[in-house]
């Protein structure tokens, strides 16, 4: 086996987007692949957990996991390839920050379930069968991995020593995170991968946005067409550039639809919800309550908007359930 | 209440609430001061953090505060039009209706965040919103977050658990 | 984690002040001194019987030099009142001041709460948010604005004209501002003084001569304050100059032109006597008025009503040509570093209790309108009669018209007690009539008043202890105007039902009608009575809580001439002492934006209530002007990127005290 | 002087001796003893321990003394020292009540006339002692058909509480069968209690009978909950402030109105109605309970106003200064009592204000006050000049032909 640098992929709960977004590399990934071997990557090579378990601790030098951690089997690996590796990265805005399939945090695993295997249009489930963690059938022992309270980020599992934002990263953070990392001089543990500052500063249409923006009243995206030139902000539509780390080359805002927060805040804030909801807030254009919810009232879901990417790493993390 | 919050309140023996308050400078703060020098007696469940303006008061630090263990937060302000900024008050204002109805979707009870104006001559208003915003939130049992966090997290800790001991029987 | 944010070991003092028993009665101090030498950096804690003491600072510098301490912590009274004192002994110990942080134990919990246990947590708590703050403090340099020697006063009563005087005096240039067409207040109105008797306008008179003739005052009546702008040292004033339709600059005060007026009598209730006296169109005032100018209300002149009057005034006028109708509103724009505060105060309106009768009964009057019939340029020439010109023989004085009264005004208003006393002699001298004083308490404190007190009791004023529950027509003698006056004698327990001529009310002192308005304008407070409030009750009576804007007179409470006078020399002296340091420190409290760290997303630039914050085109990022920005931190907390900081209001500060608060068990 | 609830609740329980432990209480501390309630009191001469005094006494530890003492049997509750007690102390509400209760314990002899009402009222839930079996005689007199819950007790809107002179006494039917036209000619849907209704007590309180009062009261909240309604509306000013201020204590929470109120709000509604003129120069007397106690002034001018034809004058005593028509606190059946002590009966006072001002109707909102002031008129020989009416009585003329 050749002496190059062991490489390992792994996903979580993620939509696999993120393992596209390696392919995405394009010719890239054969400079990838002239540097190290890839040792592990389920959605591509067939190799098994023991073969992972086989390695010596700390033999793979970087290890990316995407995807935010919902069941048992999810942590177990996210262990496992923690001790086996230098470097582990969380890959991805699901694996930073929860991602969207945090926003679960919203409501308790009893009601997932319910809705999933009971209420949901689409489910014939008479006797409302659940799934088990363990059962038998004709000698044979089944199991499934034990699905949790609450979906977390991966560093509320295991230590993470970098993460790369985004859903999912751009090849062009990936490669600069690839390259920095092979390069040897590496940057403090614990470092976001992407630029420090928020994606207006890279954002195509900085320039016309006003210096005396207020609103008066908020669109939703599906509402109309909107002036493709004209930052977004300016035309009442919720962007999230403002609070939004950079780096994606504001790629939404050229398709001309607003920025979600998929890169997460930058590094100094705690939480890019409460953030660009004190921004947006601060510029209602009104002085009395009910006109101020009035204007208020077209962000109808403010955890869903704010927190579409990271309800797992806020600062409140899940909804607090004291009634079901 | 349900289970998860009894069984945090089953775990603190005779709950106080903790309510954490940030008051701005010129009124609200001020008042608190008069209601001292006025020697009125008021629960002593609130602690005090000043801040110039209400303006001033990041939507963070109220979440933090609830992270941190608060079960209530209050915000004080001038009456609107009296702010010492001219309109810090408004911007507060503003960030409470969002952030309030944020809560409500996080399962934060209204009662638990309460803006006040009260004006530098109001020291009674400062004692009776306390009183009252002491006694609502009792009401309401602790908020707890950081043992409900706990909580959470003991589910992965079991495993932790599990792991390891597994480790030890494949070494033997 | 900390320790690595700032630079180098973090050596804290924690100094826990007694108060006396103020804060060690409710506290145990030893108990929290203790806990907290247990925090990390903490390298001293003590407790002290009197830290704002000079022993008590120089323990501080002591320790500094001994344990070279780089943060202080004095957990002690409001920081409203004693940071500035802590500051300075931690700066004399060699410190940068804003390394030392106060701890608000006694306002915030010793004098408020009655559970020692739970007042000596809180200070644990509040001492522990302190110490895991100080961590993040930097030092800080106070920025400096050079002061504005001119002044602005507000209201050219006694206590407006006193100030202008002194400063004026003491050379500095004054702009003395009144509503009214002349300047005098209602001291012009009184006729003596109590309790030496003194004439009112035989001492006020010269001084408002003065305050015309002085050079360094430019008065202007018929003038209001429209707007403020800036803060201490350099405010800028708007005011408001009403068209009095006469060139002030031309008049000579002749008064021909009253002579002259097509209104052959005067036929129009005149305000300065409370509408018991009658004036023309054009008008002085009154005979001391100054300016000595005549005004044209346009109200009741024919000219303005209907454009065509023989406009005889202006004829006799002649080549003097100070008759301008056409004069405009003027709007005058100031530079100001001081502003004093003397608007005064406006007498209860009698009419809110009906069953005194005032406004229903002819005879009964409030005691500044019986001021204006004893006065001898008043209505009556002096002289003390009915509204029917009849000589009282019987006189009524009611005290506490409006005062001590839970349905109308809670508090005394101090002066009335001696004023109805005056009044009582007064009349007395005048009409040699029976006199009654209904009082509750008489309240004489301050030189010679009970000596006043005892004078007009030998005299043989009636001084009937009770209040007076009921005013009505004397029901024997139907349509002659007396009245009985009903009132228990709580001395012997009798009802007395006494019949009178006249009856005084002794109308009680309270703020101006427009008094929030002022407040608003000046961006000052007003006390829950709606009096302006004092910065503090003892310690800064004439200062508000706005740097540079002081008060004098009634318009902070209810003062006999005196006490105003002397108030008002105090908010003279304030500002000289402010004009003559010649610049003013601002705290640093300013925000700042981290340039590299800042997207330009421009959030921050419309939330500037000074407009600070401005973009600069040339590196699309924005930017903040320390000299304007005043530290609310608006922006800071709006800033979604997080990249505004704040001067001693720094996120970490903020987030270590939330954390520091609620870390207890 | 209009009560929160809180403030209610606040006294419900206590006594002279818990009086200074709730705030509430405490501020008889506050008194300044500037006599104004004596000054103001219509008995003030008579009153050997005027408020001042007792609150003198309380402070002093000597309030035993004022039990002994019968003056306080000279309080016809009418307000007057409440509503100008510049310390806002509750006088009439708690304070003396509370003294009643034990200056009526220490009474060698309760004077006859009231003893007799008391027992009536006792016995038969009136204090003229007639059968409760005919309380709702009158309403055969009505012309209009009246609903009687006991006899349908389908839910109403409003439940009507007559009260006693009302019912029994003819001036006072007059007063009811003008308030059952009315709420006829404005379509209201009501019921009363019949024969279920009970005096509401509010004068036995007040006199000190806390006893009764208590058995009165327990009886018609027994009464209210057997029904479904939205609403009560009373004719009684004294009831009304009975239910308004006492009964809260023990759980009464409907919506509240009295006649005069009630007809002040529908104003509106009712002004087409009131067609026929009516050339009467009136003056009102202001009740203590609704006009000092509860700042009704200007609902029963409103009324009047809306008379076509009706000019209004004032006497020298309205609103805040009216004076009692002696009949409050049990003034009602103390008139002999207070003769013999050769005291002027308050009524006779008022009236002569009322004939000062050449009105001649004489309008008031209280059942009391007709008989009252009926008999005063008498007495002064002015009768024949000048009659009383009540401001619903007059109303009701003014609905055209019916």
């Amino acid at each position: 086996m050749s002496d190059k640098p062991k490489v390992a992929f792994y996903w979580c709960a993620s939509c696999g987007g993120c393992e596209e977004s390696i392919v995405d590399l394009a010719e890239d990934i054969l400079m990838v692949l002239e540097a190290v071997d890839i040792i592990f990557w389920p959605v591509a090579l067939d190799f098994k957990k023991k073969d992972v378990e086989a390695l010596p601790d700390g033999a793979i030098l970087v290890t990316m996991i995407n995807g935010s951690i919902r069941t048992s089997e999810q942590e177990a690996m996210a262990r496992l390839l923690r001790r086996k590796s230098k470097i582990l990265i969380a890959y991805g805005a699901c694996a930073y920050l929860g991602g969207i399939p945090s926003l679960a945090n919203q409501f308790s695993r009893e009601r997932i379930l319910q809705y999933v295997y009971e209420e949901a249009p689409s489910v014939q489930n008479s006797d409302r069968t659940r799934p088990v963690t363990r059962f038998q059938d004709d000698g044979r022992t089944a199991t499934l991995p034990e699905f949790r309270n609450v979906t977390r980020s991966l560093d509320q599992v295991v230590d993470v020593d970098y993460y790369l934002p985004g859903c999912a990263p751009t090849p062009k953070i990936l490669k600069e995170a690839l390259l920095t990392l092979l390069s040897g001089n590496l940057p403090p543990r614990g470092t976001v991968l992407a630029p420090d500052i928020a994606l207006c500063d890279e954002c195509p249409r900085k320039d016309t946005k006003p210096t005396d923006l207020c609103f008066t009243e908020f669109k939703r995206p599906h509402w109309t067409q909107f002036d493709p030139e004209k930052c977004l902000l300016a035309q009442g539509v919720v962007c999230m550039g403002p609070a939004t780390r950079g780096g994606c080359e504001a790629l939404c805002i050229k398709g001309n639809m607003p920025c979600t927060g998929c890169f997460g805040p930058t590094s100094r804030v705690k939480d890019q919800g409460a953030k660009i909801l004190s921004s947006l807030a601060s510029s209602v254009n009104a002085k009395d309550e009910a006109e101020i919810d009035r204007i208020l009232s077209n962000i109808p879901d403010p955890v869903g908007t704010f927190y579409r990417y990271g309800l797992a790493r806020s600062l409140l993390r899940r909804k607090v359930v004291t009634k079901e | 209440m349900n289970k998860e919050s009894n069984d945090i309140v089953a775990t603190s023996r005779e709950w106080e609430p903790r309510i954490v308050a940030f008051f701005c400078n010129w009124c609200t703060y001020t008042a608190a001061d008069l209601a001292g020098v006025s020697r009125m007696k008021y629960a002593p469940n609130v602690r005090i953090i000043r801040v110039m303006c209400s303006g001033r008061i990041d939507p963070q630090f109220v979440l933090d505060a609830f992270a941190k263990g608060a079960d209530g937060v209050l915000i004080g302000g001038c009456h609107p039009g009296d702010c010492h900024y001219i309109e810090g008050n408004y911007k507060a204002l503003r960030r409470f209706r969002l952030l309030r109805r944020m809560l409500q979707d996080m399962g934060i009870e209204d009662a638990r965040l309460r803006l006040e104006w009260v004006s530098a001559s109001e020291g009674e208003k400062v004692k009776s919103v306390i009183n009252d915003m002491v006694e609502k939130v009792k009401a309401l049992g602790p908020l707890g977050l950081p043992a409900r966090f706990k909580e959470w997290d003991r589910e992965i800790e079991a495993l932790e658990e599990e792991i390891r001991t597994e480790e030890v029987e494949a070494n033997v | 984690m900390k320790a690595m944010r700032t630079n180098g070991e973090i050596r804290i003092g924690f100094y826990i002040c007694h108060c006396g028993t103020n804060i060690a009665g409710m506290v145990d101090v030893k108990e929290v001194a203790q806990y907290i030498a247990t925090l990390p950096g903490v390298v001293v804690s003590r407790d002290y019987r009197y830290m704002c003491s000079d022993p008590g600072q120089a323990l501080i510098q002591q320790d500094i030099q001994e344990h070279n301490l780089n943060r202080i912590i004095v957990a002690s009274c409001s920081p409203l009142l004693h940071e500035q004192t802590f500051r300075s002994a931690a700066e004399k110990g060699g410190l940068n001041p804003f390394y030392m942080q106060m701890v608000n134990i006694r306002e915030h919990d010793s004098w408020v709460h009655e559970d020692r246990v739970a007042a000596t947590q809180k200070a644990k708590d509040l001492s522990r948010a302190a110490i895991q703050r100080v961590f993040f403090h930097k030092p800080l340099e106070r920025k400096r604005v050079p002061v504005n020697p001119d002044v602005l006063i507000v209201g050219g009563g006694i206590a407006g004209i006193h100030s202008a005087l002194t400063l004026a005096n003491a050379g500095k240039h004054v702009y003395l501002v009144e509503r009214e067409p002349s300047i005098g207040g209602h001291m012009a109105m009184f006729d003596k003084t109590f309790p030496t008797l003194d004439c009112a306008a035989c001492i006020l008179t010269p001084k408002m001569t003065q305050v015309k003739a002085h050079p360094n005052i430019t008065l202007w009546t018929y003038s209001e304050v429209m707007a403020v702008d800036g803060f201490v040292g350099n405010f800028k004033v708007t005011v408001k100059r009403k068209p009095r339709y006469i060139r002030e600059d031309l008049c000579v005060g002749c008064l021909e032109c009253i002579e002259a007026c097509v209104y052959k009598d005067a036929r129009f209730p005149d305000e300065f006597n409370l509408g018991l006296g009658k004036r023309k169109p054009v008008y002085m005032p009154f005979p001391q008025a100054v300016p000595k100018v005549v005004v044209i209300d346009p109200e009741t002149c024919i000219q303005f009503k209907s454009g065509k009057c023989k406009q005889t005034c202006v004829e006799v006028c002649d080549d003097r040509n100070a008759i301008d109708f056409e004069q405009k509103e003027e709007i005058r724009e100031i530079e100001v570093g001081t502003i004093i505060i003397a608007t005064g105060f406006q007498t209860f309106d009698a009419r809110r209790i009906p069953y005194y009768g005032y406004s229903i009964y002819p005879n009964v009057f409030t005691a500044l309108e019986v001021e204006r019939l004893i006065n001898s340029a008043g209505p009556t020439g002096g002289e003390v009669v009915l509204r029917d010109g009849r000589k009282p023989e019987k006189v009524a004085i009611v005290h506490c018209v409006g005062s001590r009264d839970e349905n109308t005004n809670r508090w005394c208003s101090r002066v009335c007690c001696m004023y109805s006393l005056k009044l009582a002699h007064l009349i007395k001298e005048h009409t040699d009539a029976e006199i009654y004083n209904f009082y509750i308490d008489i309240r004489a404190p301050g030189k010679s008043m009970e000596e006043f007190y005892n004078r007009v009791a030998e005299e043989g004023v009636h001084l009937i202890r009770g209040k007076v529950a009921d005013i009505y027509p004397d029901p024997s003698v139907p349509n002659n105007g007396r009245l009985i006056v009903q009132a228990e004698d709580t001395l012997i327990g009798k009802i007395l039902r006494i019949p009178v001529d006249m009856v005084v009310l002794s109308v009680g002192l309270e703020p101006r009608s427009d008094a929030q308005e002022v407040r608003r304008l000046f961006n000052i407070t007003c006390s829950t009575e709606g009096f302006f409030l004092e910065r503090h009750p003892k310690l800064a009576p004439v200062n508000t809580f706005t740097d540079g804007i002081f008060l004098a007179g009634c318009c902070q409470g209810p003062k006999d001439i005196p006490d105003t006078v002397a108030q008002a020399g105090a908010a003279a002296a304030e500002a000289l002492a402010l004009i003559d340091t010649g610049y003013v420190e601002l705290e640093p409290n300013t925000a700042y934006i981290v340039e590299e760290d800042c997207s330009g997303c421009k959030s921050c630039i419309p939330l500037c209530p000074y407009t600070a914050i401005s973009y600069l085109e040339d590196k699309k990022k924005a930017y903040i002007n320390e000299a304007l920005c005043k530290g609310c931190g608006v922006c800071v907390a709006a800033c979604p990127s997080g990249s505004i900081k704040q001067n001693l209001f720094e996120d970490e500060e903020i987030y270590s005290e939330i954390e520091g608060v609620l870390a207890y068990a | 002087m209009v009560m929160t609830h809180e403030a209610i609740r606040s006294v419900c329980d206590i006594t002279l001796e818990t009086l200074t432990g709730i705030p509430e209480g405490r501020n008889v501390l506050t008194c300044i003893q500037c006599g104004m309630c004596a000054g103001t009191c219509p008995y003030g001469e008579y009153m050997e321990y005027p408020p001042r005094k007792i609150i003198a006494m309380l402070r002093a530890g000597l309030i035993e003394e004022v039990f002994h003492s019968d003056s306080l049997l000279n309080c016809v509750a009418c307000y007057s020292c409440m509503a100008k007690c510049p310390r806002g102390i509750r006088l009439t509400e708690v304070l003396l009540p509370l003294v009643k209760e034990r200056v009526f314990e220490h009474l060698p002899e309760v004077p006859r006339e009231l003893q007799t009402a008391l027992q009536n009222t006792l016995r038969y839930g009136n204090p003229q002692g007639l059968s409760p079996a005919k309380r709702a005689e009158w309403i055969k007199t009505a012309g209009v058909p009246i609903r009687i819950l006991s006899q349908n007790p389908e839910p109403v809107d409003v439940l009507w509480f007559v009260e006693c002179y009302t019912s029994y006494h003819p001036r006072g039917q007059d007063n009811s069968r003008a308030v059952a036209k009315l709420f006829h000619a404005l379509g209201v849907d009501f019921a009363i209690l019949g024969n279920e209704e009970r005096c509401a007590g509010e004068c036995a309180r007040l006199v000190g009978e806390t006893g009764l009062f208590d058995t009165l009261r327990e009886r018609n909240m027994g009464v209210f909950r057997k029904y479904r309604f939205h609403q009560i509306v009373t004719s009684g000013a004294h009831a009304y402030d009975a239910f308004k201020y006492i009964y809260p204590c023990y759980g009464f929470d409907y919506p509240l109105e009295h006649i005069t109120t009630f007809f002040a709000k529908h104003l509106e509604a009712l002004k087409p109605l009131l067609t026929k003129k009516l050339n009467y120069k009136v003056t009102y007397h202001d009740s203590c309970c609704l006009g000092r106690h509860n700042g009704f002034y200007e609902e029963p001018r409103a009324l009047l106003q809306a008379i076509p034809g009706v000019k209004l004058v004032e006497m020298t005593h309205n609103r805040i200064s009216s004076l009692c028509c002696g009949g409050g606190g049990g003034g009602m059946w103390l008139d002999t009592y207070y003769k013999s002590r050769g005291m002027e009966r308050l009524s006779d006072r008022r009236v002569k204000e009322a004939i000062q001002t050449g009105a001649d109707v004489l309008a008031v909102s209280c059942p009391y006050e007709v008989s009252r002031f009926e008999d005063a008129l008498k007495l002064a020989g002015y009768d024949d000049r000048m009659v009383v009416r009540d401001v619903v009585e007059l109303l009701a003329e003014s609905l055209g032909g019916d």
